[in-house]
Order: C-alpha cells, then structure tokens, then sequence
C-alpha cells in the first residue's frame, strides 16, 4: 500500500500540523538520528513510585550503559524486559553497596524475589508492538551505531538518560504510532499491528 | 491512511474482487478440506477454542443461538426415504471462508473488517463499532457477535491462565471471526523475519488444520506454486476469483468445490466432495 | 475494548508467576486507559537463556487424557502452558490430536481442582496438611499398623510405565493381590477372543493395506483402541490408491458409522449371527481364502441366510453383497466392538467375526502381530468391567479394610444395582488419589490431591503398539498451579518408603524415573551416546524407542457356542449406552471445551439426549425436544429425545458421560447417567459387565423443552453445502488402468 | 351548487379573529384526555429507558438479538419511523409547490410529525449499537489516528441523509411558523409573549418580508423533496446493497417511499381524526380534507401494492432458490400470519378508501388508518426478519420473536413520539392560522367571482330575446340561479 511522507500527511488537518509542531524542540538536546523522520506527539508523564528508585540518569548519562545491555530481549522480541534482578547484582555484589537503595535491591535477591515494578510504558491488549521489528528497522538493518542506540530509543521513550525513574513523554497512542509510520514505511496494514 | 492518500489512490482502492481487488497481494492464504476423510470429530472445533480465547457461553446462550464456535463442524443427514442412512452423515467444518470478494468488507460502516495484502478477510475488534451488518450480509455465517460479556464468567480462576497472549480478549458489542490463526501467521513472519529467510510452506498451520487426526485440512498461500494448497487447488481445478468455466469432467478424481460459488464471494477455502461407494 | 477483569485476574497470575518461573508478562490484556504504574512486571530473578518473554517454547510431553498415551508438545510462555499440540515424533499420532487431547489443558487449569489434602473428620471432609495426611497413611499402613493385606486392595484405571511398577510395588509390600483396573471404555471382549484365536491381545491392524473395513459396532474413530492412531490409519485406508470401503454394522450410528459407505443396523445382540451367516455364505461359495475344518462347517450349516435375515433383521441381498464385498476386495479387516462386545453373548459373537478375518486370510496380512514392551513390570495394565463386578463383590463381601483410588471413578460408572456407594461403607479406609471431587474422591476418607498431567514426571507404555515397543515420556510444562498438591508418584514413593528401603535411595518420583530410564539394559534400549545426550533427546522427543518383543500370531478356533440374545416382552427396548469421543466414561464431563462441544451425531450440548428411531418416535408420538422415561427392570432416568434415522428402531441410545452427583460446576447435576439404570448383566466367558444387554421399555412423559443443539435444519434443503459423489468410478479407472 | 362551492374545503365566511381565538384555544388548558395520553406516554418511554439501560449494561444478548438474528425488529422499527417522516414532506412541500390549497389546515401537523418521527428513528442505530459509544466514527472528522469511515457502507449513508433530513424538516417547520408566532406573540401574555417573541424573529408582516418569506418557504419545499426521496432510497440500499434473498432487490428503492408515503398519509389520517375530535377542530379539519387525503392514501397504495407484486413476481420467475424457498417460507411458514396480515392492511384495506361514505364517517377513518399502519409496521418487520431467519446456510436458520426487553423498547418509542407531539400541540398552533386565512380569503375571493359570472350571465340572458338563443347550459350556476 502506498506511504505518503510526512509533509503530506501535515496537509490532512491543522490538528496534526499543530501536533506536528510542538516536537521540534523537545528534540534539541537528544540527537535525532539522521535516517529516522521521528515520531511526533507529547505526553506529559506523572511520575510512578516505583519499589526501588532506579536512577536512569546515573546508568545511561555517566556510566553509559548501553540500554540493550539491561533491556536485553528488545533485540530479540516483542518485549524488552525488565532485567533480571540476576543482572543488577552483578555488579552492585561489589559497587555502591552502602546506597540504601542497593541496600533495599540486596533484601530483595536474599529473599530470593524480583521487585514488583510498575509498568510505565504500556500499549492496549489489542495492540502488537514488537520491539525486536523496531530495533532492527532503525539499527542494526540501517548500520546505526549500537553504541548510540538510545538516540532510537529515545523516539518513543523519550530521554531516559535525563530521568531517574522513567517518565512516558510519549503519547504512544495510535495517531503517534501511525504518523511515524507512514513517515518510515511502516506497515500501513491494520493487522500488522491490531491484534 | 491520511485523507491525501485515499484522494490519491482513489480509482485503486474502488477496484474490485473481478480486477484483482485493490491490493498487490504479497499471500493468498487458503484451505483445501478434503470431506472425504473428515470424521466430523470436533478436534478442529476444540483446537479454535484453545487457540483463539474464545469463550464457552453455557448452556442458555447456546439455546439462544450465541455460541462463538468459529468453527463449527455441520452435520446434515441425507433426505431419504429408507429407514436407514446407509450412507452415514454429512460433515463440514464450516469457518470463516476469507472470501476474496468477501461481501461483509463493503458494507462495514467503520472499515473494522478489510482486506489484508494476505488474502485474509480481518476484523479488527477495537475498531468494531458493532452495526452487524457484516453477519448479515455473509452466507456463511460464520461471524460471531459479542452479544454478552462472555469473558466475566468464561474463565474462572485459574482457568484464565490458559488464555494466548498474542490474541485480544473480546468484550461485548464486538463481530468476531476466524482469522486463520492471523497470530500464528505473524509469529511465523516474525521468526522467519528473524532468520532472515523467506517465509515457507508449512512453516505454520491454523490450530484446526494441526490438530486434525485424519489431516482432513490444507493449509497454504496459494501464491505460492509449490505450497501444498496450491498444488491441491490446481488439481481439483479450482481458481481464485469469479466461477469461470466448468471443469472438465472428464477426470472425475476433480473433487474440489466452494461452497456458495455461484454467489460469486471467492472463498478462500475448498471443500474436496465427500465420497461415498455406491455399490455397496 | 475494555477488559479489566482479565487483567486482575492477570497480575494475579503475575504475583503467581513472580515466585517462580513465569516472567514479565508484557503484553498480558489491560485496559484501553494507558495510565501509568497501573500495572506490575515482575523479571526472572535469573534469567534462563532459553526462556525469551514474549517467544514460545514447545517442551514435548505425553497426553493424559485417555489411556492412548499420545505424545503431546505443549506451547509455554512466560510459565503458562497456552496450547497442546500432537508430537510428530510420537508413532500413536504421527503430530494429531483430539478434542480430548486439546482440552488437557481445561483439566490442568480447572477451576475445580483439590487445592488441599481432605481427611473425614466426623462424617466431612475437612483439609489438613500433608504432614497430617501422611501421618494418617502410616498409622494405617505403615509398618506399625496391623493391616492385613488381603485386605487392601486398589482400584485405577489403565496404569503403565513406572506408575505400574510403583503400585505394583506397593501392594507387594503390603501383600495384597487386590488391584482392580477399571475402565468403562475398554475393549476387554475383543482383547480376550483375540488372546484366544490370534495368541496376541492387542494385534497391529493395518488399516491402510485393508481394502475393505467391516466393523461390527468398533467405533475404532471415537472409543475403540488408540482413536487418533486409528483415525490417521483411516485416511490412508481411505486415501490409498483403491479408496477402502468401510462397513458398519451396530444398533446406533457412531462417528465411525456416520463415515461408512454403508451403515446397518442389526438387531442388537445377533451381529454374531450375521457374521457366522457371512461365513456360511463365503465358504458355501468356496470363497475363503484360508478353510476351515468340517466341524466348524458343520456348525456355521444352521447359519443359512434366510435364518440370518431373521435373526438378524438384514436383508439377505446386503448379507450376500457384504460377504462379495470380502471376496472381491480381499484383504479387508473385520473388527468388532463395544456393541457387539458388551452383550452376553458377547465373547461368542467376537469369536465369530474374528473366524471371519481368520477365513478371509486376514491374519498375517492386515492383522499383525504387535511388538509388546519388553519390561513386563511396565506393560500396561488394561481394565474392563469386570473387574467393577469384582470390587462391588469385594466391597459388599466386607473383604476390604483399605482402598485406594486413583485415575477412575467406579462410583459414577457402576449401575446402582451393584450397590458400590453402600459397599464402600464397608471399607474402614479409603484414600482416593484425585485431582477433582469426583463421586469416588469425595466418597473417601483421605483425600491426597495430585498434580495435572503437565505438572507431573511420568512414564506411559501405549496398549497398543502400531511402530515397534515404544515408551512416551511425560514431562511437567508448568510450575504447580497449587502449592498443594504433590505427583501420584512422589506419593508412591513416600508410601513405599514406609516399609521397604528398595526406593529409599530416590528423594522423588523424578530421580527414580530418570534413574531407572538411563539405566535400562540395553536388552530393552539402545542408549544413543552418553547418559546426558540420552536424556535430552528423552526431553526433546517425548519418545523412549524400546526393543518390543513381537510373537508371530498363532491362529486358532475356538468352539463356537454361539446364541442369539432373546427378546424381552415386558422391556422391549435395547439400551444403548454410548460412550463417545469426547465426553469418553465421564471424565470429561468437567471441561467446558467438552460440554459445549456438540456431540457428532446428534449435535446436542451441555447435557443428556435419548435417540430414538422415527418409527418408533411416531409410536411414542414424541418429536425432538419432548421428554421419554426409559425404564430398566433395576431404574429408570428422563431424557430429551432426538430423532433420527440412525438407530435401530428397537434401541434407544443414551450418550454415557452426563449425570454427574459431584464432580465440579460444569459437571455437576448435567444431563442423566445411563450407566446407573443397567441390569447385572455378565458376558457370559469373560465375566465383564455386560452393558449393551439392558432391556427397557420407553414411555412419553409428555413433557417438553427446547433441545438445545447445534444447527437448526437437519438436511441441506437444496443447498449443495457438503457435496457427495459415488466412488464407482474410481474403481473402474483403476480396473482399467 | 357550483364545483368550488361544493368541494370547498372550508368555510370561507370564518372571521380571522375566529380563526386566531380557535387555534390560540386549542393550545390552551389541557384537558383531563391530554393529561391521561401523556401519562401514558411518559410510561412507555420510562418502560423503555429501563429496557436500554438493563441492555447496555449487558450487551445486545438482552434482546434477544442472535446469530442468525443480527437485526431484528429495531432496524424494522427505525425504518418504520423513517417513512412515517414522509407524509409531511408530501403534504408541506409537494403539495405546496403543485398549490394544493386543501393542506393549507393540516400540513403543520404532519410537518411536525415528519420532525419527531425522524427523532425517534434516529434514536434505533444508536440502541441497536454494540459499542454505541463509538458511533462517533461513523461520522468523517478529521482524526489524530488517519482513519476515516467506509464510505461504501450504506449505514455512513444512513448517517448522513438521515442528519441532513432532520435538520432541514425542522427548519421547514419552523419558517413555516413564524407568521403564526407572531400572532401568538401579539394574543399571549407571559412567558409565551416572551418565547414567541423570540421565535417569530421579529416579523411584523410588511410586503418585503412576505416576499422574502414566500421565497424562503417555497426554496425550502423544493429542497426537502427530493432528500426525502433520497433518503429512504438510502434506508432501502441498507437492504438492497446486501445479498441476502429477500434484501437485494432492485425495486427496493421505490418500493420503499411508497411505503414511507404510504404509511405517513395514514398516521396523518390518524392524528387528522384524533385532532379533529380532541380540538373540536371540525371547522378547520373538514370532511372534503379527509376525502382528499383519503383519495391521495389509496393513491399511494395502489402504487405500493403494485411494487410489492412486481416483487413477488421477480422472485417467482427469477428461479433463485434462496429468495424463491424464502418467499415461500413467508407465505407458508411460522411467519405466515403476520405475513398475511400485511398483505391483507396493506393491501385489501386500502379499497375501503373507494368508497365516499367511509370516506366521511370518521371512525371508520380511524380503524382503517390504523389498520394501514399495522400493515405497513409488520411490512417492515417482513422485509427484516425472515430473511435473517432462512439465509443461505442451512444450518443457522433460526426464528425470533424477541424479547422483553426488545418490545418494550419498541413500544417505548411510540410513546416518545406520542410524548413530542403532545409537546408540540400545546406549545405551537397545530393548524396554520395565516395559511387557513389566506385559504378563507382565495376561497372568499373565487366565490364572488362566480358570482360575478353569474351577474354576468343573467345579464347577457335579458338581452336574449324570448325563446331564441342558446343558453349556457354547460354553465352550473344555472340550475343555481
């Protein structure tokens, strides 16, 4: 089916162009990797309490943890997984155990449970959203640096790297869904992603 | 699509069934059902509950016609005058037949059910507005309507766990139908997607054709020349699109039909006719 | 669209599956509203590297559902089994599987399973620990207690495997050589005439080099041997290159009656007549292919056709056209089954049909001998009715202090008139190893819940071997729905553990299993590699390829002493009890895919039907829907009648399965027990019940309901929805060609 | 008596003030009838309202409604209200633009009458809905998400001619009004001094404002016929677009605003006697009205009986099994009787229309009328329900009367349109003041013209001489004279 571009689709309705506007900005700072048309549209996210305040800021920004080296399934299905608690105690066995939070991760591994974190980014139950189609469109299909793969990320979780706990800044409904699409060529069919 | 690209596309989107219908499609999946060898044991039926969430509606509104078989096996008897029918009974498993002139697409008033670039007839249950008008308008019927919130009392504790994930659980005021296992298909593009290879016969099948015993059901893209369907499809002398010529009769091995043919909705499923030995 | 509830129901599960294996369940069903924090995930505490959330894995198991022991592969994701699917690997269905099969699943996650072990306490049964439990078992049979064996006896169904060998052990240990097997749906008649004339219980049919299959009421599609193994050999019988003829001869229409190219119904009880009368045809004609000596000539004389067609109400021309048939389109296979089976004359009438495949040289050709499974300890252990007779005798004989219960259900199947419920009452001790408060369970003094077949280890040898002596290896696809509940086998163990020390060297039934599979002598198996790859490929297949041990098949007559059943003036009636693929002897009646799955024939719903014939629907002046009460001289049950042409005119069909007293929200209080209405009937040489020999009378109690069923119209009326063409031609091009 | 005289619709020698005291009368203090009939109402819409809510809150199963059953009787009743919607555009409109002067007394009610009944239609889609509160889409707005309705549906047509028609009925009844409000704004005091005001949009009845008024009117009528044809050629194509045996019938277009007309001209023959009766409106509502109207209604039924055969005899030549074993299940089978009741009120009753005597004595009217619409109601209800119930597949032929729930619906919006009328007749002139006037004065008017004539003629007859001469005879007024 055919995909019209974005310059198009800003003639259907001065609503979308409106929309289509306001994200201009809010892409300054996190840079927009050339061979995307990002997705448009803003969310403005409440904060979720979560069990244990994970800094996102501190991993990505200073340590500059890759976000696949965590969300590890997201290359390789729909989901990109919460990491195992296996994972965090990897390395805070030895680092920063004095924080209370690594303190409060440690009880949770003695106990032998995972902690019951609080979904933030979330897609209805009639929607079939693989990560995996995503990552591999926009990196590894179109040679992006992995390293800088949160600049993909990014397009629809917004700058996690500036956040401690994660935010949704992305409306993540059908409108921002489907615009990025016929942006990209992205299926246009409804079953692709409607389930 | 944006109103820009239908202006665009208009004259292509209004070709119908006889010029192709608007799509290049990328599959044409069908069945070949071979009545011959189908025992009418239910394992079809059952596998679609299974696979597709689809609820039990008890008793009363099974009286009250509201069943969500989507597939459901049909058994008529012979009209005869004996005592006895020496032929046994007749059975069809009867699902949505993914017409390629499909006669509930046009006439939904919110596009909810269209057809894909795979020859499936979709119904897209969150865009479903539920005016019916697609039951009403298909032959078959084979559509099956949310009339209750059948999923509150359906799947007690724990029974809900079995529930497939990569399906939607339906509410109320929704149409819904087989979709040939539309999820399986998906996964299947997925994985092969994955593995960077075409997607190949028998990569899947719907939970009906891989639970049959007698292995009754064909399932394949038509496209494909060497799909195990296609080749059925060819043998029996059965083509996509408007009844055309008559088959030659010579061969009478030609067993293949479509039920309703000469309504002209293209089904996507061919039946082989039953055979039954006469001189006995 | 909104799905709240399911999404409660969902984190539940989640917090379930946060304890154990089950992972993040990303894309369970939520709500349209997309607020944030509304819903948890919870992440492996260590990842495994296989389990990827959101991707199936299919692990390779075996079906529990009936005693067939097809080899399954069940669809798991995030710790939750979704779907079963029939294993390529497995020789019993070749990848295929029935709605019993596919609703393994409803059973495992039934909403109905004992959660806790129950003990009666003052008349009730209350939950209490395992600890109580099981303390409770060793005051009663352990080494300290005064149990007398003799006194201890076991009712299951089919048992094999490892299983077997476990209970076998156990009433070892305890001295007892009471273990009854029970089964409803058998073919014990068959497998005794079998034993008899063959040398071989269970022969290997081919059905695909058969041209012609006459069966005496074998419903070999739905309930008769392995019904998934025999529909996949039904296809190719079909599909060969001369497509076979199947014949049916049985008083109601069966699943495989309804696929007959010529369906007939004799008087019920004389299929033996008609049989010997085709033999007498046959051999008058000289058209036997293997002869028989005069003797048996002589007997078969009487049997000429005219009488037969009396006796047997068969036109004399579908007679002679049927022994043709053979003749012509030699080889053929002659199988009878439960209706011909389960009459007085039921051993006598097999022996007849079974001269038939012995004189149209059948024998050797479609009739092959079967490869047994060489561990004797864990061949199967097939049940019939008898053995129902037996216990009820036991039980009433106040012969029994202790009994355990385990994979049957002897009070829902046992007519009232063998007083099984007052003879338990005899039983000081009765332990009933179940997973659903069936009649039996809850009827028992300790109740001990065991886990589903995808929860549990276990080992299962098929009744009927069709490639080589295999095993099929069940493996767990989930963690315990229930904290509670513990595997059949695990209990075994600590059971024999209480006296003897041979198994106190496996800490569970686990260890033994695999202990004992990678230690069998190579006599049995021959191991593929090391023990560790001979394991996996166990994980992996599902299968356990054996050394069978097969004896060639040693033909031989039996005297035949056959008689037609009498008639009845007072209860005119045959009743036909019909067990069918699906709701099987009950045991399914607890499965919603079950009970909404209309029935093939008649195409009822969630409950009970009488068939009856037009005929003598217009006598009763009853139409479908109206009420009949069928009368036995020991009780009598209400149904709705459907009417149709395919059933004797003197039977009535009552489909085996409903009337459930206990036995779970779906079951309980459905539908009527026909079961419960027979007479003490015996088969005359084996001593199995002889349930189709019941005679009733029907009477209209004017009462009327909707019958709920599926399809309105009966017939096409001019539509050409299932088109049929005569298979004449085929032949001919074949002859020709 | 000369032809104008004889047939003359009412008398023209009514004062004006008479006229304005009449109508302004009708429109005050109820009596104890008005407030029973209400009453009555209010308890069918309550009775309905309590059945949605019950099926919105459980789904459509409530109904009764079922595979093979997807409609039933509230897409029957929604088509019934549509063609109820008719009669008044034929009356107001059509018979405005070819000056049948006789509407002049009665087309304000019918008008009125197109208005409600096409509210009450328009409330069944929405009930009939599985997630009404979707129905939104239906609707082209532009959306965030890029998708727009199917436009090759029937129902988006439904949608659009349906709203259209709406809106501008209303508006032709009330331009027709205004006049008339104006009136009552100069004889009311009160808050309906205060309303009228506000509605008669400050006319005061110069020359310009006629004019423009007259233009207005007329452009309206010419407007609104053919949406009200096209209208119900759409609610014919809901049917006609599908392939369902007994639905894709070409004649169904035609059909089915003769069967709107029809059954609108005879609830106007209902409402026309009831008003009459309730209103002592016998001055205004005259005998020669009801003839006329009655001639009009056994007009359109013979047009309508003669569709309906036409569409028995296609299908009984035509040799499609489906439609023939349908047609024939019709006739023969469970529905049989109410299939015969609407051959027999739509069309054997029609005939007693033939006769001048039925024709003037009321009550008859009234039966009749009713009977005719008895007929059309189940003539919808025919044209849905068999054929759901006996489709192509065999297997799930079905039959359904349906539910508690579903009737009581259905009966609930009688009286809601009952409720909107009474509404209407005490809050607005249910007959035309300025056009009964203007009706008074032509007819003052062409009476003295014959007169006149008749001056004339006797004239002409002295100068004559005895005996010699023709005389006019063909002229009536002689016998007068």
């Amino acid at each position: 089916m055919k995909i019209v571009t974005l310059k198009q689709l800003v003639s259907m309705s001065l609503f979308a162009l409106a929309v289509a506007l306001l994200p201009a900005t809010s892409f300054a700072e996190l840079p927009v990797p050339s061979h995307v048309i990002p997705p448009v549209g803003e969310h403005a996210g409440e904060d979720v309490p979560q069990p244990i305040e994970f800094p996102h800021d501190r991993h990505v920004k200073d340590m500059k943890i890759n976000c696949m080296y965590c969300h590890t399934y997201a290359r390789r299905s729909k989901v990109a997984g919460i990491p195992p608690t296996s994972k965090c105690m990897g390395c805070h066995k030895v680092i920063a155990t004095d924080k209370p939070r690594i303190q409060a991760l440690t009880k949770y591994w003695e106990k032998g449970e995972s902690p019951r974190w609080k979904k933030v980014h979330d897609v209805p139950d009639y929607v079939h959203f693989t990560h995996e189609k995503h990552i591999r469109k926009f990196v590894f299909d179109a040679d992006f640096p992995v390293e800088d793969v949160q600049q993909v990320c990014g397009l629809c979780h917004g700058e996690v790297r500036e956040m401690t706990v994660a935010e949704k800044t992305k409306p993540l409904n059908m409108g921002f869904c489907q615009r990025c699409h016929e942006a990209n060529g992205g299926p246009a069919d409804c079953w692709s992603c409607h389930k | 699509m944006s109103l820009k690209n239908i202006l665009e596309n208009f004259s292509y989107y209004r070709r119908d069934a006889e010029m192709g219908g608007h799509h290049e499609y990328e599959h044409r999946y069908a069945m070949a059902i071979d009545l011959d060898i189908c025992t009418g044991c239910n394992a079809c039926s059952t596998a679609c509950y299974a696979e597709n969430n689809l609820p039990v509606v008890g008793k009363e509104r099974f009286e009250a016609n509201q069943a969500m078989h989507w597939l459901r096996v049909e058994r008529y008897w012979d009209e005869i005058e004996g005592d006895y029918p020496e032929q046994g009974a007749k059975m069809i498993p009867m699902m949505c037949q993914q017409c390629g002139a499909a006669t509930c697409e046009p006439v939904c008033p919110v596009a909810a059910t269209y057809h894909t670039p795979d020859g499936l007839n979709a119904q897209v249950y969150n865009r479903c507005i539920g005016s019916r008008y697609c039951s009403n308008n298909c032959p078959f019927r084979v559509r099956y309507f949310n009339f209750w919130s059948y999923y509150e009392d359906s799947w007690p504790e724990p029974l809900q766990m079995q529930l497939n994930p990569d399906l939607s659980v339906r509410d109320k005021g929704v149409m819904e139908k087989c979709t040939f296992c539309v999820q399986r298909i998906r996964v299947a593009k997925d994985t092969a997607q994955r593995e960077e290879r075409p997607l190949a016969d028998g990569d899947f099948t719907t939970a009906c054709a891989q639970a049959c015993p007698t292995d009754a059901i064909i399932f394949g893209d038509t496209m494909d020349p060497n799909s195990q369907v296609s080749k059925a499809w060819a043998k029996h002398q059965v083509h996509r699109g408007p009844v055309t010529a008559k088959k030659d009769k010579a061969d009478e091995e030609i067993r293949g039909y479509r039920v309703f043919d000469e309504l002209n909705v293209d089904p996507s499923v061919m039946y082989l006719e039953r055979v039954r030995d006469t001189e006995v | 669209m909104s799905v709240k509830v399911n999404r409660r129901k969902f984190l539940k599960m989640l917090g379930w599956g946060g304890a154990g294996t089950a992972l993040a369940g990303c894309d369970m069903p939520t709500t349209v509203t997309l607020e944030e924090g509304k819903e948890e995930v919870v992440s492996y505490l260590m990842p495994e590297e296989y389990v990827i959330p959101g991707i199936g894995v299919w692990y390779a198991s075996t079906c529990t559902q009936c005693e067939a022991a097809c080899g399954l592969h069940g669809r798991v994701r995030e710790g939750r089994v979704l779907k079963l699917e029939g294993s390529p690997d497995s020789p019993v269905n070749h990848g295929n599987t029935c709605m019993m099969g596919q609703s393994g699943l409803q059973s495992h996650y039934n909403p109905d399973r004992i959660t806790m072990p129950m003990m009666r306490k003052s008349g009730t049964l209350q939950a209490v620990s395992w600890d109580d439990a099981m303390a409770e078992l060793s005051k009663r049979i352990g080494p300290s207690s005064s149990v007398d064996g003799n006194r201890v006896g076991m009712v299951t169904g089919t048992v094999s495997g490892h299983q077997a060998v476990l209970v076998n052990d156990l009433l070892g240990q305890l001295g007892s050589k009471n273990h009854y097997v029970h089964e409803l749906v058998n073919s014990s008649v068959w497998r005794m005439v079998s034993r008899d004339m063959l040398g071989d219980e269970t022969p290997k049919l081919n059905f695909d080099k058969a041209r012609v299959v006459l069966s005496f009421g074998a419903d070999f599609m739905g309930t008769w041997g392995s019904p998934v193994h025999n529909m996949g050999e039904y296809a190719k019988f079909r599909k060969g290159d001369e497509r076979g003829t199947l014949v049916q001869i049985e008083p109601k229409m069966t699943m495989t009656g309804a696929n007959a190219d010529l369906w007939l119904p004799a008087n019920p009880g004389t299929e033996g007549a008609l049989a010997l009368g085709i033999a007498n045809f046959i051999i008058s004609r000289g058209w036997n292919l293997v002869d028989v000596p005069s003797r048996v000539r002589e007997t078969l004389k009487q049997y000429d056709l005219d009488t037969v067609e009396k006796v047997t109400g068969i036109n004399v021309e579908k007679i002679k056209r049927i022994a043709a048939l053979l003749s012509e389109r030699s080889p053929s296979l002659i199988l009878a089954g439960a209706s011909v089976e389960n009459h007085e004359n039921g051993y006598d009438s097999v022996a007849a049909i079974m001269l038939l495949n012995l004189i149209m040289g059948n024998v050797g050709n479609t009739i092959e001998a079967s490869a047994k499974f060489a561990e004797s300890s864990m061949q199967p252990k097939q049940g019939g009715t008898k053995d129902l007779l037996l216990l009820a005798k036991a039980l009433n004989g106040k012969k029994l202090d202790v009994l355990f219960t385990y994979n049957t259900n002897p009070v829902f199947t046992a007519p009232d008139v063998l007083q099984l419920q007052t003879g338990l009452a005899n039983v000081g001790f009765k332990v009933a190893f179940s997973m659903f408060p069936d009649e039996t369970t809850l009827s028992a003094d300790l109740v001990l819940p065991i886990h589903s077949g995808m929860e549990e280890w276990g080992t299962h040898v098929p009744a009927y071997q069709s490639e080589g002596a295999i095993m099929s290896f069940q493996q767990p696809l989930m963690e315990p729905i229930n904290k509670d509940t513990r595997g059949f086998g695990d209990i075994m163990l600590s059971l024999l553990k209480l006296r003897g020390k041979d198994y106190a060297k496996f800490e569970d039934y686990y260890s033994f299993v695999q202990t004992s599979l990678l230690n069998m002598p190579s006599s049995i198996v021959t191991s593929t590699g090391s023990k560790e790859e001979t394991w996996n490929s166990i994980l992996q297949t599902g299968i356990i390829k054996t050394k069978g041990v097969t004896k060639p098949l040693k033909p031989k007559l039996v005297d035949m002493r056959y008689k037609p059943s009498a008639g009845n003036s007072e209860y005119p009636m045959h009743l036909v009890p019909t067990a069918k693929l699906g709701m099987w002897d009950g045991r399914h009646a607890n499965l919603p895919w079950i009970q909404e799955a209309p029935d093939q024939i008649a195409k009822v719903v969630w409950g009970s039907w009488a068939e009856l014939h037009p005929k003598k629907a217009a006598e009763l002046g009853v139409k479908n829907g109206d009420y009949v009460r069928v009368t036995s001289a020991s009780g009598s049950v209400e149904a709705q009648v459907y009417v149709h042409k395919g059933i004797h005119p003197d039977a009535i069909a009552v489909p085996v399965g409903q009337g459930h007293e206990e036995y779970g929200r779906y079951a309980k209080g459905r539908g009527v027990n026909p079961l419960k209405i027979l007479n003490p009937l015996m088969e005359k040489r084996t001593g199995e019940l002889a349930t189709y020999a019941t005679r009733v009378k029907v009477t209209n109690v004017h009462k009327t309901s909707k019958l709920v069923k599926m399809g309105s119209s009966e017939v096409q009326a001019g539509r050409k929805i299932v088109r049929t063409v005569s298979s004449s031609v085929y032949r001919r091009t074949e002859r020709e060609g | 008596m000369s032809q104008v005289i004889q047939d003359k619709v009412i008398d023209e020698k009514l004062e004006w003030s008479r006229i304005n005291a009449d109508v302004i009368a009708s429109m005050q203090n109820p009596r104890l009838a008005y407030w029973i009939t209400m009453a009555i109402c209010i308890l069918m819409v309550a009775v309905a309202v309590a059945a949605e809510v019950y099926q919105y809150k459980y789904g459509l199963g409530a109904g009764g409604l079922n595979n093979p059953h997807m409609w039933d009787m509230y897409i029957a009743t929604f088509v019934f209200w549509i063609g109820m919607s008719h009669a008044g555009t034929l009356l107001s409109a059509i018979l405005h633009i070819i000056h049948a002067q006789w509407r002049k007394p009665i087309y304000r009610f019918a008008e009125a009458m197109t208005t409600f009944s096409l509210m009450t239609a328009g409330i069944f889609p929405m009930i009939h809905l599985g997630r009404v509160w979707n129905l939104y889409w239906v609707l082209p707005y532009v959306s965030d998400r890029g998708i727009w309705p199917n436009f090759r549906s029937p129902l988006v047509w439904d949608a659009f001619a349906i709203s259209t028609y709406l809106s501008s009925s209303a508006l032709f009844l009330f331009i027709g009004m205004i006049p008339d409000m104006a009136i009552l704004r100069d004889h009311t005091t009160g808050w309906r001094k205060k309303l009228y005001g506000m509605l008669c949009l400050g006319w005061r009845g110069d020359d310009r404002q006629w004019r423009n008024f007259r233009r207005t009117y007329m452009l309206l009528a010419c407007f609104l016929i053919p949406l009200a044809i096209s209208v119900h050629s759409i609610v014919s194509s809901d049917f006609a677009m599908s392939i369902m045996p007994g639905w894709h019938v070409t004649t169904f277009p035609p059909y089915f605003v003769a069967g709107a007309l029809y059954s609108g001209c005879a609830a106007i023959m209902t409402l026309f006697v009831a008003l009459r009766y309730f209103f002592r409106m016998e001055e205004y509502m005259t005998l020669n009205i009801m003839e006329k109207t009655a001639k009009l209604t056994f007009a359109i039924a013979m047009v309508w009986t003669y569709l309906n055969l036409i569409e028995f005899s296609a299908t009984w030549y035509g040799h499609n099994i489906y439609d023939k074993e349908l047609l024939i299940d019709k006739a023969t089978g469970v529905y049989a009787p109410i299939f015969w009741t609407m051959i027999f009120s739509g069309m054997v009753v029609p005939f007693t229309l033939c006769f001048q005597k039925l024709r003037r004595h009321m009550p008859t009217m009234l039966v009749v009328s009713i009977l005719l619409n008895l007929g059309m109601y189940v003539e919808r209800w025919m044209i849905v329900a068999p054929t759901l119930a006996m489709s192509h597949s065999a297997h799930q032929w079905d039959i359904l009367f349906g539910t508690v729930i579903q009737w009581g619906i259905v009966f609930g919006s009688f009286g809601w349109f009952g409720l909107l009328f009474l509404i209407f007749v005490k809050l607005f002139p249910c007959v035309s003041m300025y056009e009964v006037k203007e009706l008074c004065f032509h007819l003052k008017h062409e009476i003295e013209e014959e007169e006149r004539e008749k001056q004339h003629a006797i004239k002409a007859d002295t100068k004559v001489p005895a005996g010699g001469g023709a005389s006019p005879a063909g002229n009536p007024g002689l016998e007068g004279a």
